[in-house]
């Protein structure tokens, strides 16, 4: 029994979307206190959609695997959108994620509206920071 | 696909004739110790025979070894059935800061049985002071407990110093020898401890043995109460098929004992050469000389453990690692963080533990496919891009 | 020589094709259950694969099955983590009379930590009154173990109607079914119970596992402390090839219970009838239908037990006895002495129990060699000679 | 590994000098508070020996070559050299004992001794009840 998906093996192994993006219309990061994860989301909007995802990420398989998927489900949704993307959501994309490294799927949807949060502010526009939390309470 | 077993410390293999002397216990010798009838002899003698020869393999006496289920049981059994054989004397217990969390979390057991608990601290190889230990007892101070060798960073104590220090202070001295017992030679007597740890599967013998020898004429409570198993100090229908593989693994490490660590203690110094030589920014954690003879640990910098051993994995090399990331319970060792490392060089960390079965090869195809893994690795890691920023 | 293996209560023969099962788990997939990389992968799927089928076997859920080495932690585990874990309700346990030594034993322990432990008497027949275990519990009563059977007499308890009891009481409610789990069909819900023990080598598997199921929810301290096994519960190494063994042995009693049970009860009640019609002043023990379904148990006045079981053992029959002399401890059977047999007849204690192994001929047998063993025992004893003297 | 040796077992399976002695000289009877276990001799004592010694036994296999090897051992010597015979010697005689079965070599012994005693006693001399000891500490 595989600790991980296959969906999750087949991103961690192939992790889409990696790298910068040069002059990035938004950077976000995120760590996690409790494990040391990190990951760097950057972004390019256009006409109010993601136009290009990237990343950096430090961290286990999960987190690699978690920053592959979001890049993809970010990429090209509206910013609206892209703040409605929990962590379930994520977890669910992947076929689900071991109990324990759940978090994982925290840290890239936050990293991700983290950047949005700077493109925000870059445009002039006053953002409060907010936490990306599920509405519902799959997570157990 | 090539493929190397390199985690030894998470179990080792099982010998062909371990499991050949184990197989007659499954099938016509199934019979219970305790039985007076014939269906008893054969196991009873079995397990007197394999008590003898776990006894010689640390150099004890056949009636000092209390089998159990596991290390684990064992430690938990030293700590808290001598803590609690002992309190009359006192409550306070001393352990480092490195033990297994079986010593470490019985001792946290102890605590809230109303023991006080002083942990010591360990330098930047893992080595323990035993001025450290000195200056730790107390006059209640009733028990002892400092591990032979460290299964993380492989580093082993000078238990025999230690041993004189809590022994001239009068109280009791444990140490967890399941990383050394069958790979190193145990010699108790020389050791000067009352009581030592030790697990079958970790010298070539099957999960499900341990034992504990202990001192004769040391009292110690029970922690399985029960049946008349053991002399009534571990109750329980004896697991005949393990103790008599344990029995066999014992008799097999006493006799291969220096040639086994001949072969191991060359790779992994090839190995403890070869790999700082190919990666940069990678640290060898432990102790360069006092450690495991198959033991080669380090720290890769700018990278995470779990990832590089999903990726060795897809190589077809078993490894472990004392990440965060890769501990169920979310925490990084403890062992690492207690020699003074700092959390992202820990969430680094990577170790390799050699078997019988290793051969020259692995080393070699271990170093050919480790750089590219953290070469990949680090190309995703926004803390070596700051790194190579200059921004650490 | 003719031989019959007729003390099953000891230890069950394994089943060739549980111990199939299980030799993968000690060649090629030796690897530990907890490691990340491809050696660890089998284990783990085998390990939660045992623990659905364990789990089956009794009507519970996977995640309430913690494995254990022996039927003995089960019960320390059950009987010492719920009593720690529940103790700031209150301090009292309820046990009966006749709990094997495992559950008698660790209530003593807990004495000694403080809790009282009252103990509930049994009848001739060796049951429990439930109304008894009523009016044993007090507002500061958390937890209550009763045995589902007990091994030396097989009498089976009201569990269900006990339970009922406890809880409505607010107290826990913990079942020893070592005797019973796969030798008789058990429903946790059915019996409404909070926990329940088992071990593997009372059901045609291998020694070293055990298990306790515990209601999920329910709070207990862990006996063996250490790493994440077992949810956190149980640490250790699992004995990987012990569980696999476990869950096959599970899997095939689940599904052959009821034909197990005809055979056996078929020859049983044979033996009850057909030994007190051969052997004068013969006492059938334990109750006469809520019994194993392999249970045979007498009392033979005026002579010895063991020397029965040695003359038994010449003529190739195993079997076993409560008496004084076969006890380590040198202790006549708790468990009869409950029931209000006096010490003389329960030295003449006799146990049969059978496996499926057993055929017709072997009662028979037994049935042929066991007279004259007794006339020729009585022939030497001063008991019997004063009863024919007409002193006692 | 059996748990009795083979001396005990032949003195176990053949037991010598089982029975009653009609009109013996001395009876002597000792019972085991522990176990539970019963013996009783009868004696013939002629010219300060015993010339017969027979006896019966409630007891285990250990308790029943206790009363056969000790019946052996008794026959034919002086009441003296009886009165010395020790449970460690019984025990030795027998190959040894099992730790917990040592018990019963005092058995034997003493129920010899009850009988020398009786029998003392009807010729109207005046006994002191002994009990029979190790002299030595060779019992762990
Ligand atoms: C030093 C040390 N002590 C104790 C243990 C626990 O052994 P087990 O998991 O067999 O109970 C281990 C396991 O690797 C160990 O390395
Ligand atoms: C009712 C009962 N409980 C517990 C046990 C203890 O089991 P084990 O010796 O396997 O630990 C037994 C053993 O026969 C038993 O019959």
């Amino acid at each position: 029994m595989p600790v991980y998906s296959e969906k999750v093996m087949d991103h961690f192994m192939n992790p889409r979307n990696v790298g910068e993006i040069e002059n990035p219309d938004g950077v976000g990061e995120e760590g996690n206190p409790v494990c040391g994860d990190m990951m760097t989301f950057y972004i390019k909007v256009a006409d109010g959609r993601l136009a290009d995802v990237k990343y950096k990420t430090f961290g286990c398989g999960a987190a690699i695997a978690v920053a592959s998927i979001v890049s993809e489900m970010g990429k090209g949704k509206t910013l609206e959108e892209v703040r409605n993307i929990t962590p379930t959501m994520v977890a669910n994309e992947l076929g689900g994620l071991p109990k324990n490294k759940f978090h994982c799927s925290n840290l890239g949807a936050q990293a991700l509206n983290n950047a949005i949060d700077d493109y925000l502010r870059k445009q002039g526009k006053e953002v409060k920071s907010r936490e990306v939390t599920n509405h519902d309470e799959e997570e157990e | 696909m090539k493929s190397a077993y390199l985690d030894n410390q998470a179990t080792t293999p099982l010998l062909p004739e371990v499991l050949e002397t184990m197989l007659p216990f499954f099938k016509e010798s199934f019979g219970n110790a305790q039985s007076l009838h014939d269906w008893g002899d054969a196991p009873r003698e079995a397990l007197e025979d394999a008590r003898a020869e776990v006894a010689k393999l640390i150099g004890g006496r056949p009636e000092e070894i209390i089998f159990t289920a596991s290390g684990t049981e064992a430690n938990n059994f030293a700590l808290k059935g001598l803590a609690q054989a002992h309190q009359s004397k006192g409550k306070h217990v001393v352990i480092s800061a490195i033990e297994h969390f079986s010593v470490l979390h019985s001792a946290r057991t102890l605590e809230k049985w109303g023991f006080e608990v002083t942990l010591v601290p360990v330098d930047g190889y893992a080595l323990v002071d035993p001025k450290d230990v000195a200056s730790a007892m107390r006059k209640e101070t009733i028990l002892v407990s400092v591990m032979h060798a460290n299964g993380e960073v492989g580093t082993i104590q000078p238990v025999a110093e230690i041993a004189k220090i809590v022994t001239a202070a009068g109280a009791l001295f444990h140490t967890d020898a399941v990383a050394t017992a069958g790979t190193i030679p145990i010699d108790v007597a020389e050791l000067g401890v009352d009581a030592l740890s030790m697990a079958a599967n970790q010298f070539y013998g099957p999960k499900g043995a341990g034992a504990l020898w202990l001192r004769k004429g040391t009292r110690i409570i029970p922690l399985l109460d029960g049946g008349v198993q053991e002399g009534g100090r571990r109750a329980g229908t004896e697991n005949l098929p393990a103790i008599v593989g344990m029995g066999k693994a014992a008799e097999i490490a006493k006799r291969d004992i220096q040639s086994r660590m001949a072969k191991l203690v060359g790779l992994r110094d090839m190995l403890l050469h070869r790999l700082p030589a190919a990666i940069d920014h990678v640290l060898v954690t432990g102790h360069p000389t006092q450690r495991l003879p198959g033991h080669a640990s380090f720290c890769i910098e700018f990278i995470e453990g779990e990832s590089m051993l999903m990726l060795l994995s897809s190589k077809g090399i078993a490894a472990s690692s004392g990440s965060t990331c890769t501990s169920r319970a979310l925490k990084a060792s403890h062992v690492l963080t207690a020699m003074g490392l700092p959390a992202e060089i820990v969430q680094g960390s990577l170790l390799f533990t050699f078997g019988q079965q290793i051969t020259e090869g692995d080393v070699g195809y271990l170093v050919e496919v480790l750089p590219p893994i953290v070469d990949r690795l680090r190309q995703m890691s926004p803390l070596y891009a700051d790194f190579l920023k200059g921004r650490r």
